[in-house]
């Protein structure tokens, strides 16, 4: 007998879960207008406003890139001033963390996790309304530090005390409250993701039959209940070491600054892999698709990931190899770090195998998928690089490691959130995205992301420090090329809103079934998806397509 | 038990069969995992130190 | 159909419930790790952090094979019109042996004020090994203006210092404390818009 | 594994020592034993990855050639393989195995910092370098010497643009000198990559680093860790010299520190400050209060047509002595000579409009140092 895989099934349709829902009573009085997009409880809805704010976002951060990549574009100042500089590096920074990619993630978890477990809603359908509201007031809060006397946040993404305490700007509680009200936006999300997929999947279907999707968001919820609060903590510290004359992190209190290095990266790693988990799970998704064979592994592929989350709570002082650590300490993170090589890289094989002696097609999600394969490994090999202790005392905070995390956060956690929006779209609009301006667009990304990010290894490993507003000559060359990059990549992103505009407004008819190869209970329901779906559990068997 | 300790250790390389997951999701009792989890985990630091302490001296 | 939803609304009430426990308590360790840090670094020496109770002497015999030298470096720090001095740069003493040396601070200014002094310890790993008898760090200090005051420093290296350490280096750096010049310093502090 | 890695590391620095001082892709292979040793250790990891790379991408181009739809290629069914997934999670285990062996000596060999020649105090400050050779009586800070017009492309860069300081770390070669690493304010990093030195200064902490140079020559770098407005303004310079040359330098430099010394005494004419103080205030103070005294507030408040300063000469003196506690404003009084500080606090209360006609003599401001 042949193992079985689980996400491999078909679906009993009951006769009413493709029907709508426009005459459940919950939805009996439902706003007009505007109200209806403020008030609206449904996972779909939510999940667009997620979407859509973090796409606004997306171009808020790039847009701050791209000041910073304007002034880079040649030695000296010519643009702007360092200090304004500071407050791009970092706002940059802020914007795309916080707003763009966190945002992008819950929002296609509101949107597929209910259709992938065949659940009729989130778990809290009006708290996850106020998690989304929230995010709006807090970015809104956070841009507006900009504005304030003494600028905005000046102090990087990292915000290392006591360059963001003793010696910050005024506006900077404003930036700890808009971090507050933003974590708490995370939080709840997390919380409803969890009540969701642990009490809703529809009958029959166990844990191990989710789709991986579902399964690296459960992760990444629960990195984000057991970090998130470490990073409100941290900014609490802050806040009292600003307001109320604590000494957390003063030494002339007899505090600690390195105190807040370990704390922000006890929250900062898991969180470079609540960035970058939920992108597993969609690639996870999509290669099987376009490969029109199951995923490789998949048991190995929930354990790699849960392996993944827990080290990473092991790894956090590899960031900080400079501070002066104990060398006992040094060894440690530096063995703990190359170990989270090796189940990263067991996905790696994995993928590549479930592509070994498929039948592959290279539709828009499927080429971003293969992008991330590629580029995500890149960006993990410099990981490799820089988990070298002593090589990383040279690559430490220069440009070689603006490289590595842009390779694994641009063409890694962008690149996978294009593939999911491309791989969904039919299902979220009923119309397939234009094919033609969907390839130009990713052939645009990809020449831009190499071109902005390859130079940049060069550049740190020539020396050249990151966050610096004007670099020594021999840095030249690499910082022309990646600003033309970054200005290519800024304007190919806008083929992307182009590319999503068509396919709401119309375009060729897509089926339930959109792609082919595609699997999962997503795709049982017609497209574009009803407003209510799943509102009688449709009945889930594990049969095997392929066996 | 050894069978817990044995996925759990699978898990943390990553490697892990079809037919022994399907094994241990049908065992139906996650305290087991998680708390076999959390002691391989312990004990997996502790070596790791234990090779730091030696190796540093 | 409805027996089904109200076990499914207990089963998220029950999960809403213990991920605010676990949030709750996470965010409580956050704070918790400020002491375990405190604690983690005194037991290893992380960072050269010291402990800053006063230990007692362990008579123990005297390492007459070794020699150490013990450095000394005060620094002074903006806003704190004083100077620390040690009376001796560096001294060469024996694990096990109890040495004493005077720092001296000086009020430059003619008011009183409060200062503190910081201390630090390199080699990291000789931090633990560092027993001092009587000290004046963290505690602080208020002189008069002009005046001067001289304090000792009483400590002992322990016998088990690892062998490869020949120098270690303790460094004091003065702080300001500001709570009784609290509105001296805010002035200080908060004008520099229209001042200096 | 450990012959190995010493077989990787000598065609791996033969390959580059041919290109390494017009290398600027790489890392610089450096001029201590240490960073060679780390540019072996980079280029064996590299390696490395570049080996996995080609695996792993060559069989996945292959297979999205090979098995392509459009071909009428038929998917194959099968999803796992036991005995590969523990292969392909063995090998990578014992390749990490075999990098971690030679890191953790070369890391031990850095933390040796035991048996020094010399010991020299680095001081982070915004927004530059303080060095001093402890147990030697001589310290200087060390800033940015680039021109602002430089900057603003008024004026042609030259070849170390933003990589030049007024007075350079000398440092003797073949000798072990250990630094002891500190800051005035917020974290800085000092760095020079061909020293492969890198260490944080962080406020109230010292940290420690050594370094035996192996070849005279000037090595540049810069401040590695985001401390402010001018963090890239504060670069590093150290000039190696031959022993005998570094104790002349040292000898002189001590003779000179005593000649600014007995200037204390002295009474100084106005003009004698007002020149001296000019130098000073465009090497130090300008960074932040501008060349003109216009500073750029709210962080840096203007000094020309100050009241407070123009009012108040007590105050103006306690400032720039005793620094203002938790701003970017230092302390002096360790930092310069009672002569620099007299006749920048001279030059400042009449240049730009400040017409006091004060003017602070060094003896005043030494009484006010050290009581």
């Amino acid at each position: 007998m042949a193992p079985k895989l689980p996400p491999q099934h078909s679906l009993q349709h009951s006769s009413t879960a493709a029907a709508g829902g426009h005459s459940h009573h919950d939805h009996a009085a439902q706003p007009k207008g505007i109200l209806r997009w403020v008030l609206t409880t449904n996972h779909k809805e939510i999940g667009s406003l997620y979407l859509i704010f973090s796409l606004t976002m997306f171009f808020v951060g790039g847009i701050f890139a791209l000041v910073v990549r304007a002034e880079l574009f040649q030695p000296g100042l010519q643009l702007i001033e360092p200090e304004f500089f500071n407050q791009m590096t970092t706002m940059h920074g802020l914007i795309m963390v916080f707003a763009a990619v966190m945002p992008a993630f819950t929002g296609l978890a509101n949107w597929m996790i209910p259709l992938q477990i065949g659940a009729p809603d989130m778990a809290l359908p009006r708290l996850n309304n106020f998690s989304f509201w929230l995010l709006p007031v807090a970015f809104t809060l956070l841009l507006s530090t900009l504005l304030m006397p003494g600028g905005g946040p000046n102090f990087g993404w990292t915000f290392y005390a006591p360059l963001s305490t003793t010696y910050a700007p005024a506006s900077t509680t404003f930036f700890i409250l808009a971090l507050h009200i933003a974590g708490i936006s995370s939080i709840l999300g997390a919380i409803n993701i969890i009540a969701t997929i642990l009490n809703m999947r529809a009958p029959g279907m166990r844990m191990m039959d989710m789709p991986l999707f579902v399964w690296t968001w459960l992760i990444t919820a629960f990195l984000l209940i057991a970090v998130m609060p470490v990073l409100a903590g941290v900014i609490t510290m802050m806040l009292m070491d600003i307001n109320f004359g604590t000494s957390f992190f003063d030494a002339a209190g007899g505090g600690d600054p390195v105190l807040f290095q370990h704390l922000f990266w006890f929250f900062g790693h898991p969180e470079v892999y609540i960035m970058i988990l939920p992108a597993f799970g969609i690639v996870s998704a999509i290669i099987p698709t376009f490969a029109r064979k199951p995923l490789f592994g998949y048991a190995s592929m929930v354990y790699a990931t849960a392996a993944i989350a827990l080290l990473s709570f092991l790894v956090w002082a590899h960031h900080m190899f400079i501070v002066g650590l104990p060398l006992t300490a040094e060894l440690f993170f530096m063995y703990s770090t190359m170990l989270i090589a090796v189940p990263t890289g067991v996905k790696v094989f994995n993928w590549v195998t479930t592509l070994f002696r498929g039948s592959i097609s290279f539709e828009p999600p499927m080429l971003f998928a293969l992008a991330f394969v590629v580029l995500f490994t890149i960006g993990g090999f410099s990981g490799l690089m820089l988990a070298i202790a002593p090589a990383d005392f040279q690559y430490h905070d220069t440009y070689f490691v603006v490289a590595h995390f842009h390779y694994v956060l641009v063409p890694g956690a962008i690149f996978a959130i294009m593939a999911g929006v491309y791989y969904w779209l039919p299902k979220w609009t009923g119309y397939y995205p234009n094919e033609r301006l969907a390839q130009c667009h990713f052939w645009c990304s990809i020449v831009g992301v190499n071109l902005t990010f390859f130079p940049m290894h060069f550049a740190g490993l020539a020396g050249m420090p990151r966050r610096i507003p004007d670099y020594a000559l021999q840095f030249a060359d690499f910082n022309m090329l990646s600003s033309i990059g970054a200005f290519f990549f800024g304007a190919s992103q806008l083929m992307f809103v182009l590319v999503v505009v068509m396919c709401v407004r119309g375009g060729k008819k897509a089926p339930a079934k959109a792609w082919e190869g595609a699997e999962d209970l997503e795709w049982s329901v017609p497209s574009p998806a009803p407003l209510h779906t799943f509102e009688t559990p449709p009945v889930f068997n594990r049969t095997h397509h392929h066996d | 038990m050894w069978s817990v300790v044995k996925s759990v250790l699978s898990a943390l390389l990553g490697v892990q069969n079809d037919l022994k997951r399907q094994q241990d999701f049908s065992s139906g009792n996650p305290a087991a995992f998680i708390v076999v989890g959390i002691v391989i985990t312990l004990v997996f630091v502790l070596i790791l130190v234990g090779i730091a302490v030696i190796a540093s001296r | 159909m409805a027996v089904n939803d109200t076990v499914q609304s207990l089963g998220v009430k029950r999960t809403v419930i213990r991920t605010v426990a676990a949030l709750i308590g996470m965010f409580a360790f956050a704070f918790a790790l400020v002491p375990l840090y405190d604690v983690f670094c005194s037991v290893t020496g992380l960072n050269g952090k010291v402990d800053t109770t006063a230990k007692a002497i362990i008579h123990e015999e005297v390492d007459q094979s070794r020699y150490i030298t013990v450095q000394f470096i005060t620094r002074g720090s903006a806003g704190l019109p004083w100077r620390m001095s040690v009376e001796t740069r560096q001294m060469r003493v024996h694990p096990g042996q109890t040495a004493e040396v005077d720092f001296t601070f000086t009020n430059n200014s003619h008011v009183e004020s409060w200062g503190r002094a910081v201390p630090s310890v390199s080699p990291s790993s000789a931090t633990t090994h560092l027993r001092k008898v009587s000290c004046f760090c963290f505690q602080e200090q208020q002189l008069q203006g002009d005046e001067r005051l001289t304090i000792p420093l009483i400590f002992q290296l322990a016998r088990d210092l690892p062998e490869d350490i020949n120098t270690i280096t303790l460094v004091y750096t003065l702080y300001p404390v500001h709570h009784l010049v609290k509105d001296i310093s805010k002035n200080d502090n908060k004008t520099i818009g229209d001042s200096i | 594994m450990h012959l190995s890695w010493q077989w990787l590391l000598t065609i791996t620095s033969a390959f580059s020592i041919t290109q390494a001082h017009a290398n600027s892709w790489n890392m610089p292979v450096g001029v201590t034993d240490i960073s060679q040793d780390i540019f072996g250790l980079h280029m064996a990891i590299f390696w490395v990855c570049v080996v996995i790379g080609v695996i792993v991408f060559g069989v996945m181009f292959y297979s999205l050639f090979k098995y392509r739809h459009s071909k009428g290629e038929k998917a194959a069914n099968f999803h796992e393989h036991t005995s590969v997934e523990i292969l392909w999670t063995a090998i990578p285990i014992l390749i990490l195995v075999g990098m971690a062996v030679p890191a953790t000596a070369t890391l031990k060999s850095m933390y040796d910092s035991s048996e020094a020649d010399l010991d020299v105090m680095i001081t982070g400050q915004q927004w530059r370098w303080r060095y001093e050779y402890l147990g030697e009586d001589v310290a200087f800070t060390s800033n940015m010497s680039t021109s602002r017009a430089q900057i603003r492309g008024e004026e042609a860069r030259d070849e170390h643009y933003l990589l030049d300081v007024d007075e350079p770390l000398v440092l003797p070669i073949n000798r072990k000198v250990r630094f002891l690493m500190t800051s005035d304010d917020v974290i800085h990093s000092w760095w020079v990559p061909e020293l492969a030195v890198k260490q944080d200064t962080i406020p109230g902490f010292i940290n420690e680093n050594w370094v035996k140079i192996n070849e005279p020559g000037i090595y540049r770098g810069q401040c590695a860790e985001l401390c402010g407005v001018n963090h890239g303004f504060m670069p590093v310079v150290v000039h190696a010299m031959e022993e005998e040359e570094f104790e002349a330098w040292l000898a002189e430099r001590k003779e000179a520190a005593e000649q600014e010394a007995m200037g204390v005494d002295r009474e100084w004419e106005m003009e004698d400050l007002m020149a001296r103080g000019e130098t000073v205030y465009q090497t130090i103070c300008s960074s932040c209060h501008q060349s003109e005294g216009q500073g750029a507030p709210p962080a840096f408040p203007a000094l020309a047509n100050n009241n407070q300063l123009i009012s108040d000469l007590d105050w103006h003196m306690n400032r720039v002595i005793n620094g203002v506690s938790g701003a970017a404003m230092p302390a002096f009084r360790s930092t310069l000579n009672p002569v620099e500080i007299a006749a920048v606090v001279t030059y400042t209360r009449n240049a730009w409009g400040n017409e006091t006609g004060d003017v602070v003599q060094p003896a005043t401001v030494a009484e006010r140092i050290a009581q």
